[in-house]
C-alpha cells in the first residue's frame, strides 16, 4: 500500500511539474482494495484494471521503474511508450490491461476466465471497476455469461463515491449489492479500507471460483483522496472538503493497518519507518530511471499495429 | 500541441449583431444557451454536464440558468441515454446528448444507426427524430489510443444521419443552431484541441448556418486545401507558408460531410486544378476517400494531377508525445506535399 | 384476441403462398399479453413493439387492412411499405414502431417517458420485448435511468420460453424476477395465458406510473404456438411436440377467456361465433384491399430519408 | 432476389486435391470444421449456433461433432460475447464470434474497435488478440433497414483489424482459415445471399489465401470492375453482357479490404484506362470512395475518364420489393454505366 501512495504522490509532483504528458488519475487513498484482492491472487492469474489503474497494476506486481517509464511515454516502459498511464498491460504479471473505456474491462476478464476454464489452466480473473460502470449494460451481459458458464471471475466494483464529479446516488438507482445477484452471482460487501477484510473476502471468492463454483462480486467501499484525475484540484462544487478530511484522518488504509500491525506486535514503528524509507529510495530511483530513459523513434509509431 | 492561440474565421459581412472574438467552446456554449432559452424543448443529456459542465468545462454555467431538468448528468451509460433520447425526440422535445470522447460513439451506434437513422424511413415518414448526438473528436491530447479517435467517417456513411464539423467559432455556433433546430438526428464533432485554442469573430444573438454549404477560408489559385475540423487550422497555417514560396492555396472547409456541398469543392478545384484532402480521422475508408472521389470525378478534366490526401497515419494513436505527433497532420506534411504537388 | 389470431394465420397463408415477402414472426399463443396490457392504456399512451409485433400495434389500434398493405410492401402500408412486419409504426396509435433489434424498443419507450414527465403530458409507454432481450445490456441501462428519475414506463417481457432456437434457461442466469429489482423497478409476475389477470397488473403498474411513482417491470409467461418465424417448422430438436400441444390444450389464451364468459354468462356461443364471424370477414377483407393495393413507384425510394 | 445459382470462382490450377462444386455456405462451414479440427483452441461463440447453426443454418452439423464446449450457444448479447471472445484470444484460444445479422456489429463496436483492434498496439505489442468476428451484409432479402446492411467500410476504417470480404466459395473457404490463423482480430463478412445461392468449385482439405492479395476474377481489356462480395456476382454478369457488345471489362476482387492490394488494382486499370467501383455498402463515406481514390491517384495518368462508382442507394434498405430492388446496384446499371464510361 505504501508503495502504491509513494508512487501515485510522485505521479502527482510529475504532472504538476508538467513533466508527465497527458492526464493521470490517482489512487490515493483506495491501495487497500488493489492490495487486498491482489495478495489473494496468484502471479499468473490474471487481472483487467481501469483508468485509475496504478494501484492495480502495482500489487499484480508491476515494477514502478518500467511503470514510471511507461507514463513519461518511454521507449523502456511496459508498452514501449505507446500505452501510457490509462493502458498499462503486462503479461508477465497477468495484467490484460488497464483500460480508458469505463466498464471496457469487464469482457476482457470474462474471456479470460472463459479460456481458463476451457484450458484448465485454473487461473482465476478479477475485473478491477469503478462503480460508475454499473452504468455500462455490457457489465450485467458479462455477469449473465460468467454465471451461466461458471466462469473463475470476479468482479471488483470499487465504490468510491464518485463518477467522476457526480455523486455515485444520482446515477445507481436500487441497492448495489442486488445487481450481482439478479443474476445469480456470489456477492460481498467489504470495507475497502481495511485490507485485512479485503484480503479475506477475496481469498474466499477466488477459491470458490478457482474451485469451479462461479464468479463473484465484491463490492468495495473506498474514496479517493484526491481530484477525479490530476488536474481535478477545485472540488468544493460536487464534494464537501470535509468529507475527504474525515476520510483521510479516519478510515486511512494504510494507517489502520500500521495501527494494527503495532498493535499486534507484528511490526514496531522503526520497521515501518524502515519500509517506507526504502520505497521512498525506491520510487525516486525509478523516477529517475524513468526521466532519463529515451522517448522511442517516431519511427516506431508504424510498429505493433498488427501482430 | 499547438500553444498558441488560433484565430479563425471570418464573419460574413452581412451580419449586423455586434461581433466579439471568443473561443470554439464559448461558441459552442453560446449556440446552446440560446436555443434553450428560444425553445423549451431542448434538454442536454449526458456525464457531468451540469455542475461540471462537461470534462471539458465546456458546458459551464448552463446548469445554473436553465436548470437540472434540463441540463441533466446521466450515468455512465452512453448506449441508454442516447436510446432515450431518440425516444424523447419522437415524442416532443430536442434533445442535445454529450458523448464526451468521439470513441464512445461506439457505444452508441446502434441506437444512432439502427434507431435513430432509421426511424423516419421506416415509418414511412411518419416519425421523426430532432436529435443532436455532440461528440468530441481530435488527438494530439496525449490521451491515447481510446480518447483519441476521429470517427466522423462513420456516421457519414450512414444515410439518415446528418454530420457537420465544424473549425471556427463562427460556424461551431452558426451550425450548432442549425443541428438543433433540424427535425432529423444529427452527429455533431467538436475538436477538444480546439474549444480553448481556436479563437475567432463571433456576432451575438442568433444566426444559423445552413447544412451542406462549403465554406472557402481563404482564396487562391494554385491548389485546393479541402480540409476539415481541425485540419482546417493546419490548411490555413500551411497556406501561409505555401504563400512565402509563390504558391497560391485556397482553403475549402465542407463544414458538413452530409450534407456535402460537393459544388463548392469542385468548383474550386476546376479553378486551380490540383487538390489535397486533409482530414484528422484515420486514413483508410475515411472521409478523405469520399471527398477525393468526389473531386476526382467532378474535376476529372480540370486536374493537372491526382487527387492527394493527407489523414491520421493508420495506426491506434499512442501515447508517447513523439509518437503521437508522428500520427496527426501537421503544417509541414501539408506543405512538404503541395510543394510536391506543384514541383516546386 | 381473436383479431391476433385471425390475423396471423392470414400472414401464415400468405407466407405459405409465397405471396408475402421476407419473413414473419407470428404471435399465435400470445395475444392475452398484448391485448391486457394495451386494454389498460389510454389511446395517447406510447408502446413500443418487437420483431413479434403484430399483436401489439392491432392491440393498439391499428386496423388490420393497412397492416396488411405494410406486410405486403404496398403503398397503402402504414409505413408506405418501407418497414414491413418488422417496423409497423403508426403515430396515430402511439406506436413508436416495432423494432427489429432485440431489445431496441427499450431506449425508445423510456425516452417517450422521459418526454412524458418533462412535459406533463402523463402518457406512459409501454417496452414490449421478449425474454430475450435480456440478454441486452442496454435493457439495464435503461432500467437504471428509468428508476432514477421516475420515469412512467413499463418494461414487459414475454417469456415465451425460447430465444429463437434455444431455451430461455440456458441464456438467462439466476432469477427474471430479480433483475428489475435490482434496480429498483417494481416487478409482477404473471400468467400470460390469462387475458384478466394480465389486464389487472398491467392496469395497476400503469396507475402506478402515472402517478409519479415510477416504472414497473411485467414478466408475462407465455407460450408461441408457432416457429419462431414462419418458415421454422421442422421444431422437434429444440422443443418437443408435447410441450406445444400441452400449451395449446391447456392455456391457449382465447379458449381460457371464451370459457370464462361462458360460464359467467356475459356471453353465450352464438354471440362468440358471430364475433369469429365478423372479425374473419373483415380480416378477409383486409388481405383483399392489401393484395389489390399498389406498390409504391420505385421513385419513392429515395422520400423520407430526412424529414 | 437471385433465383438462379451463381457458379462462381476458379481453383488455381496448382491446387492436387480433389475438387468440387459446393456453395459458399457449405465453403464456410468446411473452413470451420476443418480448423476446428487442426486446432482445439478454435471455438465458436454466437446466438444459435449449435443445434440450429445459425438463422442461415450455416453450421449445421458442426456442434454434433466438436460438441456444445466448443459450439457455444449464446445469450443475445452481441457486445457482451464479443468481448468476452477478446478475452479469451488474449489468453490463449483462437474464438470465432458470429454476429447474425451484420448490422449488429454497431452493438459491437467498442469491443471491437476500442478493445480488439487496440490491445496489441496499446500494450506496445504485447499481448493478441486473435479472433475472428463473423458477420453477414447483404440485402434484397426483404428484411428491411435494420437486417440489412453491409457495414464493412466501418471495421476497414480502424487501424488494428483486418478485414475480409469474399465473394465465391473459394475464396471464402482460403479466407476463413487465413483469418482463423491469424494473429489479429479479422471481421469477416459473408453475404446471405451468397450462402445458398452461389456454388463454385472449392478443394478438399486444407489451403489458404494470403490476405491483401486481389484475385482477377476474368481478364478484360477495356474497363475494370472493382467489386467485392456479392457484387462480383454482378460485376461478372455485366461482364458477359457487355462482352456482347464489344467491350472487354476485368473483374477484380480485392477480396480483403484491409489489408489492401493496391497494386493489382492499379495494374489493372493501368492496362483498361478505365475503372468502376462496385460494393454493396451505403455508397457514401464508404468503401468505393477508398478504392476509387487508390486507384485514381495510383493510375491518374492513364485514366481515359473519371473513376466511377456504384453501391447501394444512400437511403436506408427498404422493405417493400420494387423500392428494395432500386437501392443495390444490378448488372443492368453495372452495364449502362460502363457504356457510358466508353462511350458505346
Ligand atoms: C465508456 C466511457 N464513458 C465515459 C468515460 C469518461 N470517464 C472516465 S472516468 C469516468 C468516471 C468513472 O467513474 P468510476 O467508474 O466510479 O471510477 P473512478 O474514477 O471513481 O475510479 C468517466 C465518466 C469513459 N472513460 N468511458
Ligand atoms: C440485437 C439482436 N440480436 C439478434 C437478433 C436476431 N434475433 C431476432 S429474434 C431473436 C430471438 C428473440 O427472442 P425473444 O426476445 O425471446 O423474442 P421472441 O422471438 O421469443 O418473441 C433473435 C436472436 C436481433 N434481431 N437483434
Ligand atoms: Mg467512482
Ligand atoms: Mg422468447
Amino acid at each position: 500500500m505504501m508503495a502504491i501512495r509513494l508512487f501515485e504522490e510522485r505521479v502527482n509532483d510529475l504532472y504538476t511539474r508538467a513533466l508527465m504528458p497527458g492526464l493521470a488519475h490517482l489512487y490515493i487513498g483506495e491501495e487497500a482494495v488493489a492490495v487486498g484482492v491482489c495478495e489473494a491472487l496468484q502471479p499468473d492469474d490474471y487481472i483487467t484494471s481501469t483508468h485509475r489503474g496504478h494501484g492495480h497494476c502495482l500489487a499484480k506486481g508491476a515494477v514502478p521503474h518500467l511503470m514510471f517509464a511507461e507514463l513519461l511515454g518511454k521507449e523502456a516502459g511496459y508498452c514501449k511508450g505507446k500505452g501510457g498511464s490509462m493502458h498499462i498491460a503486462d503479461p508477465g504479471t497477468g495484467n490484460l490491461g488497464a483500460n480508458a473505456i469505463v466498464g471496457g474491462g469487464a469482457g476482457i476478464a470474462t474471456g479470460a476466465a472463459f479460456a481458463s476454464k476451457y484450458q484448465g489452466t485454473g487461473r482465476v480473473s478479477v475485473c478491477f471497476f469503478g462503480e460508475g460502470a454499473l452504468g455500462q449494460g455490457v457489465l450485467y451481459e458479462e455477469m449473465n455469461l460468467a454465471q451461466l458458464w461458471k466462469l473463475p471471475v470476479i468482479y471488483a466494483c470499487e465504490n468510491n463515491l464518485y463518477n467522476e464529479y457526480t455523486h455515485y446516488s444520482e446515477t445507481t438507482a436500487g441497492d448495489i449489492m442486488a445487481r450481482p445477484a439478479a443474476f445469480g452471482v456470489a456477492a460481498q460487501a467489504v470495507d475497502g479500507q481495511d485490507v485485512r477484510a479485503v484480503h479475506a473476502a477475496a481469498s474466499a471468492m477466488i477459491d470458490r471460483a478457482r474451485r469451479g463454483d462461479g464468479p463473484g462480486f465484491l463490492l468495495l467501499n473506498t474514496y479517493r483522496y484526491r481530484g477525479h484525475h490530476v488536474g481535478d484540484v477545485a472540488r468544493d462544487y460536487y464534494r464537501p472538503k470535509q468529507e475527504e478530511q474525515r476520510w483521510m484522518a479516519d478510515r486511512d488504509p494504510i494507517a489502520l493497518h500500521a495501527a494494527w500491525l503495532l498493535a499486534q506486535g507484528i511490526a514496531d514503528q522503526a520497521a515501518l519507518d524502515r519500509i517506507t524509507e526504502e520505497l521512498t529510495a525506491e520510487m525516486d530511483a525509478a523516477v529517475d530511471y524513468a526521466m532519463k530513459a529515451p522517448y522511442p523513434d517516431p519511427g516506431r509509431v508504424d510498429e505493433d499495429i498488427y501482430a | 500541441m499547438p500553444e498558441a492561440v488560433a484565430h479563425a474565421g471570418r464573419v460574413p459581412p452581412k451580419a449586423d449583431a455586434p461581433v466579439r472574438e471568443i473561443t470554439f467552446g464559448e461558441a459552442i456554449r453560446e449556440a446552446l444557451a440560446e436555443e434553450m432559452r428560444r425553445d423549451p424543448k431542448v434538454v442536454l443529456l449526458g456525464e457531468d454536464v451540469a455542475e461540471a459542465g462537461t470534462a471539458f468545462k465546456v458546458l459551464k454555467g448552463l446548469v445554473e440558468e436553465f436548470g437540472k431538468d434540463r441540463v441533466i448528468d446521466t450515468p455512465i451509460s452512453e448506449a441508454g441515454f442516447t436510446g432515450l433520447a431518440v425516444g424523447a425526440a419522437m415524442t416532443g422535445l430536442r434533445p442535445i446528448v454529450d458523448i464526451m470522447f468521439g470513441d464512445f460513439i461506439a457505444l452508441v451506434m446502434d441506437q444512432v444507426v439502427n434507431q435513430a437513422a432509421k426511424s423516419h424511413y421506416m415509418s414511412g415518414g411518419r416519425w421523426k427524430v430532432p436529435m443532436v448526438i455532440r461528440a468530441t473528436m481530435g488527438a494530439t491530447r496525449r490521451s491515447a489510443a481510446q480518447h483519441s479517435q476521429s470517427l466522423h467517417a462513420w456516421p457519414s456513411h450512414v444515410p439518415g444521419l446528418k454530420v457537420a464539423i465544424p473549425s471556427t467559432p463562427y460556424d461551431a455556433k452558426g451550425l450548432l443552431k442549425t443541428a438543433i433546430r433540424d427535425d432529423n438526428p444529427v452527429v455533431f464533432f467538436e475538436d477538444k484541441i480546439s474549444y480553448a485554442k481556436v479563437k475567432g469573430p463571433v456576432p451575438e444573438g442568433d444566426y444559423t448556418i445552413p447544412f451542406g454549404v462549403a465554406d472557402i477560408k481563404r482564396e487562391g489559385r494554385d491548389v485546393t486545401l479541402v480540409a476539415t475540423s481541425s485540419m482546417v487550422q493546419v490548411a490555413l497555417g500551411a497556406a501561409a507558408m505555401l504563400e512565402e514560396i509563390g504558391i497560391s492555396a485556397e482553403v475549402v472547409d465542407p463544414r458538413t460531410t452530409w450534407p456535402l456541398d460537393e459544388k463548392t469543392l469542385i468548383e474550386s478545384v476546376r479553378k486551380t486544378s490540383r487538390a489535397l484532402v486533409i482530414d484528422e480521422g484515420s486514413f483508410r475508408y475515411g472521409v478523405t476517400g469520399e471527398l477525393a472521389s468526389v473531386i476526382a470525378e467532378g474535376a476529372f478534366y480540370e486536374l493537372d494531377g491526382p487527387v492527394r490526401r493527407l489523414g491520421a497515419r493508420h495506426v491506434p494513436i499512442p501515447f508517447s508525445p513523439p509518437l503521437e505527433d508522428a500520427t496527426v497532420p501537421a503544417e509541414r506534411d501539408v506543405v512538404d506535399l503541395v510543394r510536391q504537388m506543384c514541383n516546386k
